[in-house]
């Protein structure tokens, strides 16, 4: 069956295309997730019980206090030496207002730094693929270079350079994670300008950008959700890494920021197992909800998998 | 504004004269600096033919005989290495694509795939509009909607409401197909390369979109290239015919001549090789062997002669010119030519 | 034969371009980006006058960014690097005394993590729908959505801090032990969590691959071919389909030693393993310029060969490039 | 008695739609030595039928009913290990993909050994020779069994297939559309050696075509399937001469020929059905000139009209 096909049969309507994701075990999964993460990011103010940066509230707690629950286990811990629900850190700072806060730098960065990989990857991709010749050379050896370097120790790099911020981390991500997106569409616009209503457009008089905006994009884009998708977890996880290095946003509390600090202040001999624990299963979860929306929109947009003969 | 009708004084709507193109072969940056002369495919070599208004021209041979990349280059779709192209008595070889823009609602195309055809996010209404939209044809969409909607009349896809808002994979590859027509019929065109229209498609439901496409053709006096490998089909099809062989016309005429007393041993040995839907039939035996060779490296003289039963010295050495015989067919065979 | 030739030749101008341009980016970043440049390579206030101008004098600090560019070259071709700020010695002794640990560390996990990928994508291919593909894909999913220095330091609180079964931090006890093999024994003590660490972020991408490669084989028409000849459907699955889907994962391997190495240094961060991960992180941590732009620098030109090797192993691997035709 | 018996055959695949009914009720048989030709349009089963009778089916395919007796035992309820050893030992295929159908990373010689060893107890020596004298026997010059299939052409390769089918020494060949991607001379030349082939072994042989000028020239019987069923069965030059069903007529006019009259084509309106939700009574009905009430309500059964030229349609005759 040729790609034309399968690609026509999963052509559907909104509406369609919704009731189809929503029959997808992991589709249905991803979003449930996620959702839970927006609303966390979005009422962080609203959700969170104490201020979890502000100097005024150190001592909240005392420091490495372990969370109340614990009480349950242990009745011997005095009260005063229990805090909250996730306990709190090397100040006295509430852990779970931090871990709401957190969700709010993860989102972002991963958004943003995907949304500039997948708009400069995409570009990139049709013009290299469009065109080809030189240009796609050119494009795309420089693409493999950025694919072979390894890609943190060039991050670390770039953001000791500019400095930390999260405007700097958006970048850095942005602009070495693009090349691996632009290879995917690539390949698919190679596929897509052999077609044969590409070359009717161009026998009917279209020009160069007609047929890319109208014929090649739109047959390009389910690619171009399905790796945004990916990258936004590939994003959150390298931002994760890059602030655990203590590369983050000081005025911005991240999830890997926490485990920056709780490395830096031995939360690892004190066996501060609730201070580890919460801000990598938030990750985790961000990241799986991501792959798993990607998962789902791959098999509805792109059936080479399904479809079998 | 009316449509002036311009008679042209030539009656020949084309005129290919010693078309050539050679593909180089795609070669990385860097090798093609090391090696000076990069490898040629000698797709097309030096074909030369022309087509009469509103006839149905024929052009015929195996896979990689060069005939749909010399349908190709008549619509200037792949730029020809070298020879002429007249069209409408305007030579167009050298035109940009710019210039050629006009041009091109008189030219159209109906390719062999339907299902790569049509863009799959178009509906049926854009696809078929799509040719009016770029030459700025119609004034109003009301005139545009109209226009589309007698054009499905036409290739009997009715009611036209009912398939203007269809998406490509909501039909049939008959109806896509009868989409394709429409599409390359709706300006009108002097001109239609119709390259494998219905090879992809069921037996049972063939000559109802050639059937479509002739009475198309009645209407407009269209003339039509009509590629093929099928010989039965294009017998029934086509007034004149060219068979092709590794980049070169090697006999051509009209179509009931060539086919019942073929006189190139490879059009005997190809029309030797149809199959015939009659059981009673005996089969004639095909005198040629191996398969056709690469046309990186074609061989010397006639390029038909390593396979070639009749092969003399000459024919390795000596390639044929075309010349025409006394039932008006032209041929290229040393047989003929007397070397 | 030439076919095979040619595309050694193409793959050798390739890794030596993408080679160059690494090197000149390099050069470039630590030139071109705002601060000072020559403050990047030498510091005045830590190291000695006479260094101080060494280093100057060699990399032509006050010259126009061309000559520079050429002394650049010409250091590197004479091994030269630069001078660390902190640890006060040449850039390359540096590295070169934590290059070992890094590749014995990044070699050992992405064995384990390679057959490990491969054997469980097999697997859940061969037992495609069931609990067992569905567990396998799980696991692997969740263990590459996870911060692999978060499950460092997960393996670290247990198994060092609270169960105290390995040791914390370091590439070898201080002392060293007496005896090679006590020494062999001591280095793999330590290097235990991390090389569980790195084999654990790695492997699903492997099992994916692997399993999505073999699934897409499995359909191909000579597998059908194979089954109607009557073949065992083991030997179908070793002798047909395997072969067919090791091929991508011998490149993928390659591809993701990038990813590999990303991870190493976080890794080594988290267990402060003496390697160039590690070595990254405090040249950071000490804005030790040379020695961080040194270390970048050789784990890409590592990482470029290694591609490079991959490379022509899938040439050799491949008949359709070893013996030329449509393949490449 | 018959080689093959196919009776009352059900093949459905399961899609996330509901079952695609491509193979409903069919029954043939194909005697010793005999040339049998199984023809219709894409999608109507045909190639499932092949399939279901080596019992390899793709996923989510399912045989539901039915029994293929084959040498006096029912295949459909052998044990699996059983129905390996008959799998090219007694009943070989060459497929329609003849472009993939071979191994690319494996030498094309070691796929045909591969073939005898399974099969038989021979050394790799002694079926690397017979593998030589199977290349010559299809005319391929026998140094060429240590070449890889991406160094031979489309021709050269349905050759190896060929050569590969016949290792050892089946009762059975089915050929799915062996010449369809194929040039004319070359198809010409493969269908040549086939039917030269199947005469000095005296093979059995199923082919699967679209291509009634195929069927013209190869078989001693055709059966025409429609939509999952057989709609007319009988000796090929009977058909031919005679065709019953009002499908095999407008199928044998819409055949173009290169030789006798020139007459225009005609064609069957319509589209083939959709076989998740087959039409009710007979299949072709909504194509059909002739339809009555009865055909659109009650199924004709595939009825002997005399000579043994089986038909199902209601208005024979």
């Amino acid at each position: 069956m040729s790609l034309q096909k399968l690609m026509e049969e999963h052509i559907k309507s909104l509406r369609e295309f919704a009731n189809t994701f929503f029959k997808n075990k992991f589709g249905v999964i991803g979003v449930a997730i996620l959702s839970v993460f927006i609303f966390m990011a979005i009422f962080a103010p609203q959700i969170s019980p104490y201020n979890p940066m502000d100097v005024k509230s150190i001592g909240v707690g005392k420091p490495f206090s372990p969370p109340a629950w614990i009480k349950i286990f242990n009745k011997d811990i005095p009260d005063d030496s229990v805090f909250g629900i996730m306990g709190t850190d090397e100040l006295g700072r509430d852990i779970f207002s931090q871990i709401i806060y957190g969700s709010r730098i993860s989102l972002i960065v991963g958004f943003a730094a995907s949304f500039t990989a997948v708009f400069i990857g995409t570009i990139i991709g049709l013009i290299a693929g469009y065109y080809g010749g030189i240009i796609d050379e050119v494009l795309m050896r420089f693409a493999d270079i950025l694919l072979i370097i390894p890609g943190l120790p060039l991050m670390i790099v770039l953001a000791a350079i500019l400095g930390p911020s999260i405007r700097n981390i958006i970048l850095v991500i942005g602009i070495t994670s693009w090349p691996s997106i632009a290879r995917i569409i690539r390949s698919q616009v190679l596929t897509v300008k052999e077609m044969k209503f590409v070359e009717f457009a161009r026998a009917a008089g279209c020009g160069d950008n007609y047929i890319i905006f109208k014929h090649i994009l739109p047959n390009v884009m389910p690619l171009v959700y399905v790796n945004a998708a990916i990258n936004i977890a590939n994003a959150i996880l390298i931002e994760a890494g890059l602030s655990f290095l203590g590369l983050g946003d000081p005025n911005n509390i991240s999830w890997g920021m926490m485990l920056f600090f709780a490395e830096q202040y031995q939360a690892l001999l004190r066996l501060a197992w609730w201070y580890i624990f919460p801000p990598g299963i938030c990750i985790l979860l961000v990241v799986l909800s991501f792959i798993f929306i990607g998962h789902a929109l791959d098999e509805i947009l792109n059936p080479r998998l399904r479809l079998r003969r | 504004m009316p449509h002036v009708v311009v008679i042209s004084m030539v009656d020949e709507v084309l005129k290919v004269i010693n078309l050539k193109k050679y593909f180089t072969l795609r070669r990385g940056l860097l090798t093609s600096l090391i090696k000076r002369e990069p490898p040629k495919v000698k797709a097309v070599d030096g074909v030369s033919f022309n087509v009469k208004r509103g006839e149905i021209f024929g052009l015929a041979g195996e896979s990689g005989c060069g005939k749909t990349t010399t349908g190709r280059c008549i619509l200037r779709l792949i730029e020809p290495t070298s020879g002429k192209i007249i069209f409408d008595g305007k030579d167009i070889t050298n035109l940009s694509q710019g210039e050629l823009k006009p041009l091109r609602k008189d030219m159209q195309i109906i390719f062999q795939d339907p299902y790569e055809s049509l863009n799959p996010r178009m509906r049926v209404r854009d696809i078929i509009a799509e040719p009016l939209r770029i030459q700025r044809i119609c004034k109003s969409r009301r005139e545009e909607e109209e226009m589309v909607m007698k054009m499905l009349e036409e290739v009997e896809l009715t009611p036209p409401e009912e398939f203007m808002n269809r998406l490509p994979h909501e039909l049939s590859g008959g109806q896509r197909q009868r989409v394709a027509v429409a599409r390359a019929f709706i300006l009108k065109p002097k001109l239609i390369v119709a390259d494998e229209p219905v090879s992809m498609l069921d037996i049972s439901i063939r000559s109802e979109v050639l059937n479509v496409m002739l009475r198309e053709r009645d209407t407009y006096g269209t003339s039509i290239i009509f590629i093929t490998h099928d010989l039965s089909l294009a017998r029934h099809i086509c007034e004149r015919i060219a068979i092709m062989y590794l980049g070169k016309i090697i006999e051509m005429g009209d179509v009931e001549t060539i086919l019942q007393e073929p006189k190139h041993p490879y059009t005997q040995a190809l029309t030797a090789a149809v199959p015939i839907p009659d059981p009673d039939h005996k089969r004639e035996i095909i005198p040629i062997k191996g398969e056709v060779p690469s046309a990186l490296n074609p061989p010397s003289g006639c390029r038909f002669h390593p396979r070639c039963p009749y092969a003399k010295d000459t024919c390795g050495k000596i390639e044929p010119e075309t010349i025409t015989l006394e039932d008006g067919r032209l041929i290229a065979c040393h047989l003929y030519t007397g070397k | 034969m030439s076919e095979f030739r040619g595309y050694i030749v193409r793959r050798t101008i390739y890794a030596m371009i993408t080679l160059f341009l690494t090197i000149t980016i390099n050069f470039f970043i630590f030139r071109v980006m705002p601060g000072d440049p020559v403050s990047i390579m030498v510091s005045e206030r830590i190291l000695k006058p006479a260094v101080v101008e060494e280093v100057r004098a060699m990399f032509g600090l006050n010259l126009p960014l061309w000559q520079q560019y050429i002394l650049y070259i010409r250091n590197l071709l004479i091994g030269y690097l630069g001078y660390s700020f902190h640890w006060k010695e040449p850039v390359i002794n540096v590295i070169m005394e934590r290059m070992p640990n890094t590749i014995l560390l990044m070699g050992v996990s992405t064995i384990f993590s390679v057959i490990i990928g491969i054997v469980l994508g097999i697997l859940a291919a061969w037992k495609r729908g069931t609990k067992i593909d569905v567990t396998i894909l799980t696991s692997s999913l969740t263990f590459y959505s996870l911060p692999v220095f978060w499950i460092g330091m997960m393996l670290l609180m247990l198994f060092g801090y609270y169960l105290g079964m390995f040791p914390i931090a370091g590439t070898m006890s201080r002392p060293p032990p007496e005896g090679f093999f006590e020494r062999i024994l001591d280095i793999l003590h330590h290097m235990t969590l991390p090389a569980i660490t790195l084999t654990l972020i790695s492997y699903g991408e492997y099992t994916l691959l692997m399993r999505g490669t073999l699934l897409d084989v499995l359909t191909q028409d000579y597998i059908v071919t194979a089954r109607a000849k009557g073949l065992p459907e083991r030997r179908v699955l070793v002798r047909h389909a395997m072969r067919n889907a090791l091929l991508p994962t011998v490149t993928a391997v390659a591809i993701s030693l990038g990813f590999i190495v990303s991870g190493a240094t976080l890794t080594e961060t988290v267990f402060s393993w003496n390697g160039v991960g590690r070595l990254i992180y405090d040249a950071m941590m000490m804005r030790d310029y040379p020695v961080l732009q040194g270390a970048f620098l050789i784990i890409s030109i590592s990482v470029i060969l290694a591609n490079y090797v991959a490379d022509i192993v899938y040439g050799i691997l491949d008949p359709r490039i070893r013996y030329g035709g449509q393949g490449a | 008695m018959p080689l093959l018996q196919v009776k009352n055959l059900k093949t459905y695949y399961q899609t996330a739609r509901g079952y695609v009914k491509a193979v409903d009720g069919v029954n043939f048989q194909i005697e010793e030595g005999e040339v049998f030709g199984l023809a219709g349009e894409s999608g109507c089963g045909k190639t499932t039928v092949a399939l279901s009778i080596i019992r390899l089916l793709p996923p989510g395919g399912r045989i539901i009913d039915g029994k293929i007796i084959f040498n006096d035992k029912n295949i459909l309820t052998m044990s699996e290990e059983d129905i390996r050893k008959i799998r090219w030992k007694k009943i070989a295929i060459v497929f329609q993909g003849a472009m993939n159908a071979l191994n690319p990373v494996i030498k094309v010689g070691d796929q045909i050994v591969e073939a005898i060893t399974t099969h038989e107890n021979v050394s790799k020596e002694d079926a690397w020779k017979r593998t030589e004298k199977l290349f010559e026997m299809v005319g391929i010059d026998p140094s060429r069994a240590k070449d890889y299939p991406h160094e031979f052409s489309g021709g050269m390769k349905q050759r190896v297939m060929i050569a590969m089918a016949l290792a050892c020494n089946p009762q059975l060949l089915i050929a799915d559309e062996p010449a369809t991607a194929l040039d004319v001379i070359v198809q010409a030349q493969i269908l040549k050696l086939m039917r030269e082939l199947q005469r000095k072994m005296n093979l059995s042989m199923m082919l699967i075509t679209h291509d009634l000028s195929i069927i013209a020239e190869t078989c001693n019987k055709v059966a025409i399937m429609y939509a999952g069923k057989i709609v007319e069965y009988a000796d090929t030059k009977r058909i031919f001469r005679d065709p019953q069903h009002p499908y095999t007529r407008g199928l044998i006019n819409a055949f173009p020929s290169i030789r006798g009259p020139k007459r225009k084509l005609i064609s069957i309106p319509g589209t083939p059905p959709d076989l998740l939700n087959p039409p009710s009574g007979c299949r072709f009905h909504p194509r059909c000139p002739y339809t009555n009430d009865k055909c659109k309500k009650i199924e004709p059964e595939l009825k002997d009209i005399g000579e043994r030229h089986y038909v199902a349609c209601h208005m024979s005759w």
